[in-house]
């Protein structure tokens, strides 16, 4: 097996990635970086991101208000030092990557441009036109071309971690184009995995987001915490799933349905007038209005077309100067998957899931409880978003914390020796096995697309936008054979070079473990917060569970889950309130 | 079980694929008649200065109905290359008004406007 | 899908551990309407052969993975709907790796030679001095901003690669979207490398290369006009080379 | 895994030298030759305009004229740069890739340029 030796491995080159990339680099020249990605980095999903960045910018606003936005939005699961640093960093982490040339929006003065945002107070979400995380990705991936140190492995897909003594000793991984495996020994890894959308059918995120390192690293012994809160988002394209971007709405919007009736005044985020009106209507936070979606067609007010039920989102109002100007690619992908030219007519659009806002566990640090070991990004868990994240915070998110875990695993770096070479290969070894034996199991019973449909059908009965103890228990079941049935698993694909067969089976096997985490926590929290809503525990329970879960694994057995306080410092739960009562 | 990518390479046949290569390599054609006419007026210019008698069987050449097929020709594609010259100046040359792009439209249009005057200018100064 | 109307979808695949060049297979594959060439590769991939070959992720046509040639034309294959190339759902679709680029196994194509080009164009912006992030952002009035806007939108799908012959002529040739790209932080008034960037784009490999074919900004599916910043390059470039010859100690840079 | 390895070293080149008479001879060709071919080429020698524009007399005032001196090298030996260097990357289009095959190429269309505008300057300057 090939061995690398680098101070510190990154795995993932999305937007948290490259920023982990650029603050190492900044922090300390002299450490070697290594930047593995199953995809060449402008392919990271990052590049789907559309609507924004939040992080204050108007002289009206504050960090205060965004904390609050941000606590309430999540539902008061949110660790409160985190937000604390969050919102503070946030507007210098975005001035950064206006030095690095990322072209933000202008106002006519020639300032950054802010839109409002879903369940934010005041407009503080930077843009650029309606490809923000577009921008942003190739800025960072272009900015992290000039560091001399930082050493890019594009198109390795990484499968397990190495440990050693209890802390972090590199990665196992294999270059897809050769198959041939490698190992990376580090004194620090950072995951930026990204999320794990595709556990379910319907969902804006792309192929790539199969929750691998949440899966390596709960492999390695680190718990995921809150994974049973999975972000539907409103506004999705029937059929493909496509996001069409909360700016729509942050823009003028409205939703209808089949009455052409502004629904959402029906759901406590009203009243409809003065349009548009902060944290009211299509402005109100995420879980909310995927959740008016529902109730709705429980009452069949939803409009049927060709791929089922679905709302009409409208733009027409906005005029066609301004669509062009704000949301050109909006209009260019209802054109092209739905036929639907938004100056004349209203965009279908149903919830679709869009985020997982629990993850791999990290403090404010972005460590991990094994030393050495960081995580950024929507593959970690910060506690920020709590039980929902606001839109336009992950973007921010990921630069963020991004960089404090850059720097981070740059002074752990430092401070520790390289990991024996003998130790890790032996483990290394081991790790190999499993993906050998996908390899040449020749006749196995079952194929990769069989339990991918079955995992994610069961995921989204079970485990969807409304939860009840039995359809999560069925879900956990299921769970449970497809994870025997996977050792059976057989693949077409046995040659070495650009097997994407083998990666999709070994994904597949990732995306078991995670959908079983999600499915176990939603299961034992029994009650409704955020996007997590049980209809058979519909209130809040703070008494029991204003805490984060915290999934472990166990070998040979379903996941056990733990609680964990939520840090609170100066916010005490309170009821989230949105429409003409939000101040 | 190791990389052996399939080098492709292009054979000279590629401008035969589709219309746009074909015009393209029509385009690029008109060098040869651009070049061999101004080749043969430099001739002319040469015969100019050796005499009336030269000068005469220089016309006498362009004369030759060779000639005038060669000319009509030429025209064509000269004219060919005016048309697709002008249509990729707004490439080469955006023009900004304000906060937007002026559209390529007008700026291929006052082109023709130009070659129509330098015709005439030209037509008028033979013809005077 | 009882009656479902098939059509077929014609792949040149290339094993690079058994073939030596690529190969035309078959498949027959349910048609339908909403479908994109992707979707129909994927329906193959899971249903018939999980073993062909081909790249994508985002399947919104903006993470640039899934270029390839559809009946001979670079496009990207999760825009490029179905409909738009059979008659009544019936007939055939070929598809192919990407021209102008090794082919790794079926539609993977091998893009080292690009990395490495846009690399060296330097995309990042280059200052004298750098701000500090206490002073804020830069200014960028709307018309700055919307100067070089078009030039950014380059998702790196390499479809202007496999359009423009001079990339299959000159492999050393550093080719649309990485000289675009140059163009791109050349007219930010946030940047200063631009003097920087000329000794690459234009070198021999550089602009010079362009024959203005445009199949490039034809072809792209962000209109990200690569034809025009080449042109432009090239223009000022020569410029600059006629001062720097006119004027002397111009060139000591 | 793919790493920029080796980068390549790049210089600036001497291009603009061909590539302004290029872009400028396309322009003058572009608005001027349409004319002067149907002038020339067509109408004179198919007596649709009086053989009397083009005759002796009235050329060669044209020609001993210094500003017609001008306009007849620029209307001439642009255009002919123009030819030279388009039809030289026409060439290669058309499969002269080695850098040998490329030079020569070169040599042949550049030397063709380089023999008509001594041949031009030589007739220009040879009567007054
Ligand atoms: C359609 C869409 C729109 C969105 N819009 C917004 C928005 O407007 N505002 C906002 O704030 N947020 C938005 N989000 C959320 C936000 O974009 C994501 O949370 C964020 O981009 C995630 O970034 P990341 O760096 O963590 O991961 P990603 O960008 O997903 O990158 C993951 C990286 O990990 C690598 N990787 C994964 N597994 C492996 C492995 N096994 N081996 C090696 N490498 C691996 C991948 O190659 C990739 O480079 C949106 C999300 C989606 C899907
Ligand atoms: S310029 Fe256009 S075609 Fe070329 S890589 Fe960029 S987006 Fe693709
Ligand atoms: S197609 Fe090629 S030749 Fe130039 S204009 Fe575009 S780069
Ligand atoms: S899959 Fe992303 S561009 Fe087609």
């Amino acid at each position: 097996m090939d061995v690398i030796e680098t101070d510190i491995a990154i795995v993932g080159a999305g937007g948290a990635g490259l920023r982990a990339a650029i603050a190492a680099a900044e922090a300390d020249p002299s450490l070697s970086v290594t930047l593995l990605s199953k995809v060449y980095p402008m392919r990271s999903h990052t590049v789907a991101a559309e609507g924004g960045a939040a992080g204050v910018a108007k002289a009206e606003d504050s960090l205060d208000h965004h904390f609050n936005d941000t606590v309430s939005g999540g539902d008061w699961l949110c660790d409160q030092d985190a937000v604390d640093f969050f919102v503070a960093q946030a507007p210098k982490e975005l001035i950064r990557t206006e030095h690095w040339g990322c072209p933000w929006s202008r106002t006519p003065d020639g300032k950054v441009a802010v839109r409002p945002f879903g369940g934010m107070k005041i407009e503080r979400t930077w843009y650029a036109a309606d490809k923000t995380g577009f921008h942003l990705l190739h800025t960072l991936f272009q900015t992290s071309m000039k560091y001399p140190s930082v050493k890019r492995l594009d198109e390795v897909y990484t499968t397990d971690l190495l440990i050693e003594d209890g802390r972090i000793a590199g990665v196992l991984a294999h270059e897809i184009r050769s198959g041939k495996p490698m190992v990376i020994l580090a004194r620090s890894v950072i995951i930026c995995t990204g999320g794990a959308g595709r556990v379910f059918p319907f969902t804006t995120n792309g192929a790539i987001k199969t929750g691998d390192g949440m899966a390596m690293a709960f492999r390695a012994g680190v718990p995921l915490k809150d994974m049973e809160f999975v972000q539907y988002h409103p506004t999705g394209l029937p059929g493909t799933g496509i996001l069409i971007s909360e700016a729509a709405r942050g823009e003028g919007g409205i939703l209808v349905n089949k009455d052409g009736y502004r629904y959402l005044q029906d759901y406590g985020m009203g009243p409809p007038d003065p349009w548009p009106r902060k944290k009211a209507m299509e402005l109100g936070p995420r879980d909310r209005l995927s959740q008016a979606f529902w109730q709705e067609q429980q009452k069949g007010r939803c409009i049927d077309s060709k791929w089922g039920d679905v709302m009409h989102l409208d733009l027409r109002h906005l005029g066609e100067a301004k669509i062009a100007e704000r949301l050109p690619f909006i209009r260019d992908l209802a054109l092209s998957y739905v036929g639907v030219d938004v100056v004349n007519a209203p965009i279908p659009v149903r919830p679709v899931v869009h985020y997982t806002m629990g993850g791999i566990h990290t403090d404010i640090t972005a460590g991990t409880p094994v030393p050495g070991l960081y995580a950024a990004g929507e593959c970690a868990c910060v506690s920020i978003n709590g039980a929902n994240r606001l839109g336009s915070n992950s973007l921010t998110e990921l630069l963020v914390f991004g960089a404090v875990a850059g720097r981070n695993a740059a002074a752990h770096a430092r401070g520790v020796p390289m990991p024996s070479h003998t130790n890790a290969l032996a483990q290394a070894d081991g790790h190999r096995k499993r993906v050998v034996a996908l390899l040449e199991r020749s006749k196995g019973t079952e194929s990769v697309v069989g339990l991918r449909t079955a995992l994610n059908d069961t995921m989204e009965t079970g485990c969807g936008i409304y939860r009840t103890e039995d359809s999560l228990r069925a879900t956990v079941e299921t769970l449970a054979v497809l994870k025997t049935r996977f050792a059976n698993v057989a693949i077409d694909d046995k040659s070495g070079v650009y097997n994407t067969d083998l990666t999709g089976a070994i994904e597949l096997g990732n995306m078991i473990e995670i959908g079983e985490t999600m499915a176990l926590s939603a299961l034992q929290r029994t009650e409704s917060r955020g996007s997590h809503q049980r209809l058979d525990h519909p209130a809040r329970d703070d008494a029991a569970f204003l805490k984060h879960s915290m999934a472990h694994r166990v070998e040979g057995e379903a996941p056990r889950v733990e609680y964990r306080d939520v840090v609170i410092t100066r916010s005490q739960p309170a009821e989230r309130v949105y429409g003409g009562e939000a101040k | 079980m190791s990389r052996k990518p399939y080098e492709p390479t292009l054979p000279n046949t590629w401008w035969l694929e589709k219309p746009f290569y074909i015009r393209y390599m029509l385009r690029e054609m008109t060098s040869f008649f651009v070049g061999a006419y101004v080749a043969i007026l430099i001739v002319g210019l040469w015969q100019l200065s050796q005499g009336p008698d030269a000068w005469g069987s220089f016309l006498g050449v362009l004369s030759h109905p060779l000639s005038v097929i060669f000319h009509v020709l030429a025209f064509v594609f000269a004219t060919f290359h005016t048309v697709t010259w002008f249509a990729l100046t707004p490439r080469t040359t955006p023009i900004m008004r304000g906060d937007h792009f002026v559209p390529p439209g007008p700026i291929i249009g006052a082109q023709y406007v130009i070659w129509a005057a330098a015709s005439i200018v030209v037509l008028a100064a033979v013809l005077w | 899908m009882s009656d479902t109307t098939t059509f077929t979808l014609e792949v040149l695949r290339y094993n690079p551990e058994s073939d030596d060049v690529p190969h035309a297979e078959s498949f027959s594959v349910p048609y339908q309407e909403d479908w994109v060439v992707l979707d129909a590769l994927n329906w193959v991939k899971d249903n018939v052969d999980g073993s062909l070959t081909f790249r994508w992720s985002c399947h919104m046509a903006v993470c640039g993975s899934c270029g390839m040639m559809v009946n001979n034309e670079p496009v990207l294959s999760c825009k490029a709907f179905l409909r738009d190339y059979l008659k009544d759902g019936k007939g055939t679709i070929t598809v192919g790796a990407l021209k102008n680029f090794p082919v790794e196994k079926d539609l993977v194509i091998v893009m080292d030679s690009f990395m490495e080009k846009l690399e060296a164009v330097k995309p990042w912006i280059i200052r004298t001095t750098e701000k500090p992030v206490e002073e804020g952002t830069f200014i960028q009035l709307p018309k700055q901003l919307k100067r070089f806007k078009h030039h950014t939108s380059c998702i790196n799908c390499l479809l202007c690669y496999a359009a423009c012959p001079q990339v299959g002529l000159n492999p050393g040739f550093i080719g649309p979207a990485a000289l675009a790209l140059a163009h791109r932080y050349n007219l930010d008034s946030r940047d200063q490398g631009k003097d920087l960037r000329k000794d690459v784009t234009a070198s021999e490999y550089g602009v010079w290369e362009c024959t203005f074919v445009s199949a490039c900004s034809e072809v792209c599916p962000k209109d990200v006009e690569p034809a025009g910043a080449i042109q432009e390059q090239k223009i000022e470039s020569s410029i600059d080379w006629a001062l720097d010859h006119l004027i002397p100690g111009r060139k000591a840079r | 895994m793919s790493k920029t390895t080796g980068r390549k070293t790049y210089t600036r080149a001497n291009k603009p030298l061909v590539w302004f008479p290029f872009a400028g001879g396309g322009l003058v060709a572009a608005l001027m030759l349409p004319v002067m071919i149907f002038v020339t080429g067509i109408a004179v020698p198919l007596g649709l305009i009086d053989a009397e524009a083009l005759s002796y007399d009235r050329v060669y005032a044209f020609a001993a004229n210094p500003l017609g001196k001008i306009i007849l090298f620029g209307v001439l030996v642009l255009p002919l740069w123009h030819a030279a260097h388009r039809f030289r990357m026409t060439i290669q289009d058309l499969g002269a890739r080695t850098s040998g095959s490329r030079s020569v190429v070169a040599a042949l269309c550049y030397g063709f340029g380089m023999v008509f505008t001594l041949l031009c300057l030589a007739a220009l300057l040879s009567f007054w």
